[in-house]
């Protein structure tokens, strides 16, 4: 139907508009399709990777995650974009973001076991938060009695994340240096670290985007 | 109700002075507490403490790591006593918090009067396990896991710290395709559904036949808006003579299968043509 | 907090963020609220024209829709984009071609007769799918207890397959090698079974969906 060789302007074109328009990411076999297949993987990535520095500086930036390429906004922009919609995405509890860590690196764990690291009972809501964000999943039974479920991270945990597998996940602090760590690095009271969370979000007003950071921006990935 | 009492045993050495610690939590920004021999909770103060913890190992830790204690040669006696005034403490206002912390202060007197116990001599030549070495184990790795929670927390997530991009798809796609059928498809259902059904053999069914049929709803569909048609305006004489042949049997099928009515009030008067529905039933 | 006059380029890339991100278009009301209203209407539809222009040329577009302003793809892209979604043809259910066959070739029928000779009921999606698609019609009732409901095909079905007339059908065979055919057909799909005898079958009803070419999906007669 087309030429065999593909003008990579109007190539980069045609990704940017797949990219742009779909829900998903998009993995390299997909987009492979939106050139009948003429174009092998390795060009594709050049030009994926030629649109990814075309869209720096500006608030939405081309990324790879688990299931394949997407755009997204630039975190920079988060707190701009907040003003539309006053419902943030929920910040989670410790509780939650201790049972997501345990089973991210000990998958598969029952509720038994995550009960036996936290040395506190697992309430419902904290892994219903967590199955309704479709972050995990039930992957089966551990067969012993009772046959307790066995959770899993998704591939949408990765993705909303910005992770391109578990490994990408950040290491855990190995034991040496746990049993090092000193007073010092605790030394900011529980409450204290609660309102730190909080207060991450830059407060009041502005609108300038510090304009360079968004240009070489850190990016979300 | 379980009685708590602190043991007070004679605990390992080197425990390190609590007193020098500095405040446990601040609650609207003020110091709130002091260890550990004065211990006092304000009520207030102690719903923000425990909302602070996940827990006794929680709790714990914080114990150990605000005073600087070695993980690996805990103080019982110490951690014990401190611990046990937090879940005093607990036993009145939130009672229903404290089943865990109260497992947690039964284990911790369990170790401690364990440690106070002569070690069995060591006849089998290895050596007796420390009777702290499991709540380590449980504490490092539940510090371990906390410390990965934090990270993980870090990673922007979708929704919180960016947002998806999703640009309209024009109106096209939303065009609903249809399934394609041709006419052989529907022959061959036809064909299909007559050895399925194993139609009898002298149904007739011939080209002619679908010929009467198609001009016999031509003629209902004609007369579907009008209460009756002259006899003669349902022939199409410029067609030709076969066509008025297949109109006329496709009139007269339509007349055996009782869903017209042909009349005619006297010879050579006009013929009409009338659906049958109620009002002409007779 | 801020300087009063608010960096033009700045405010277009928050502009186009929050358009690329919005799922509804966004009217000037909500675009204001970006930059805390400190940015007038006349102001924001001079960025969001200079936007526009900057677009140009691009896969997507920025439009002033009756509820906003959104981003969307432009037309000529779209067959690009079909391509990830080669949604493959449906095919109606065999309840719904045996019931399409059986009023195509005896009609008018009522649905009784059609059961009669598919000896089972037929459900009413069945004959809400083919009236749906306009291939079907009441004609009237036939007079007998419970006045049945009498169907034909119409016209749009006669073009919808390209035919000129129900003569047009694909001829039946005298009964004898009919199901003859039928026994040994049983296994071949229609598909195949068309393209072997292109017989009496108007040429270009296409059941091959071929996803890029086909422009409009139409096939023609």
């Amino acid at each position: 139907m087309e030429a065999p060789s593909i003008d990579p302007r109007q190539a980069k074109l045609i990704l940017e508009t797949a990219l742009l328009t779909s829900a998903e990411p998009l993995p390299l076999s997909q987009l492979k399709r939106l050139f009948d297949d003429e174009l092998d993987a390795d060009t594709l990535r050049r030009l994926l990777d030629d649109l990814r520095q075309e869209w720096d500086g500006r608030g939405v930036e081309l990324v790879s995650v688990a299931s394949g390429w997407r755009f997204q906004t630039r975190p920079q922009f988060q707190h701009v974009l907040d003003r539309l919609s006053p419902q943030r995405a929920p910040r989670y509890s410790r509780a939650v973001m201790e049972t997501l860590a345990i089973i991210a690196y000990r998958q598969p764990v029952t509720r038994g076991d995550i009960e036996d690291i936290r040395g506190v009972t697992v309430s419902a809501p904290v892994l219903k938060a967590l199955e309704s964000r479709g972050w995990i999943e039930a992957l089966g039974h551990r067969e012993v009695p009772g046959r307790p479920t066995l959770f899993g991270t998704t591939q949408q945990f990765l993705d909303d994340l910005c992770l391109r597998s578990l490994e990408e996940l950040p290491p855990l602090e190995d034991m040496d240096s746990l049993l090092e760590r000193a007073a010092q690095s605790e030394s900011a009271s529980p409450a204290e670290q609660a309102q730190e969370e909080d207060g991450d979000a830059p407060a009041g007003v502005d609108v300038e985007v510090n304009s360079g950071a968004a240009g070489d921006g850190r990016s979300s990935c | 109700m379980v009685e708590l009492t602190v043991i007070e045993g004679n605990a390992p050495a080197a425990e390190a002075d609590p007193a020098a610690a500095p405040g446990v939590a601040k609650v609207y920004g003020q110091l709130v507490l002091a260890f550990p021999q004065d211990l006092y909770i304000p009520p207030d103060a102690l719903e923000v403490i425990l909302e602070s913890f996940e827990g006794p190992l929680d709790l714990l830790l914080y114990l150990i790591r605000r005073h600087n204690l070695d993980v690996l040669d805990i103080p019982m006696a110490s951690l014990t006593r401190q611990y046990l005034s937090y879940v005093e403490g607990m036993r009145h206002s939130h009672l229903e918090l404290a089943a865990e912390y109260l497992l947690m202060a039964a284990l911790l007197i369990e170790i401690k009067s364990r440690m106070l116990l002569p070690k069995p001599s060591a006849e089998s030549g290895s050596e007796p396990e420390d009777p702290r070495a499991e709540l380590v184990r449980r504490l490092l790795e539940y510090e371990q896991m906390k410390l990965a929670a934090e990270r993980v927390g870090a990673i922007p997530q979708a929704g919180r710290d960016y947002t998806l991009v999703q640009v309209a798809v024009g109106e096209r796609l939303a065009v609903t395709r249809f399934p394609d059928v041709s006419p052989e498809d529907l022959r061959q259902v036809w064909v299909g559904l007559l050895s399925r059904a194993k139609m009898s053999r002298h149904h007739k069914v011939t080209r002619e036949q679908l010929s009467v049929r198609s001009h016999m709803t031509r003629i209902l569909r004609a007369l579907r808006d009008r209460a009756f048609m002259e006899f003669t305006e349902l022939f199409s004489p410029e067609r030709g003579v076969p066509e008025m042949v297949v109109t006329l049997l496709a009139i007269l099928e339509l007349g055996k299968e009782y869903l017209v009515t042909i009349t005619q009030q006297a010879a050579f008067a006009p013929i009409y043509v009338r659906v049958r529905d109620g009002s002409t039933f007779d």
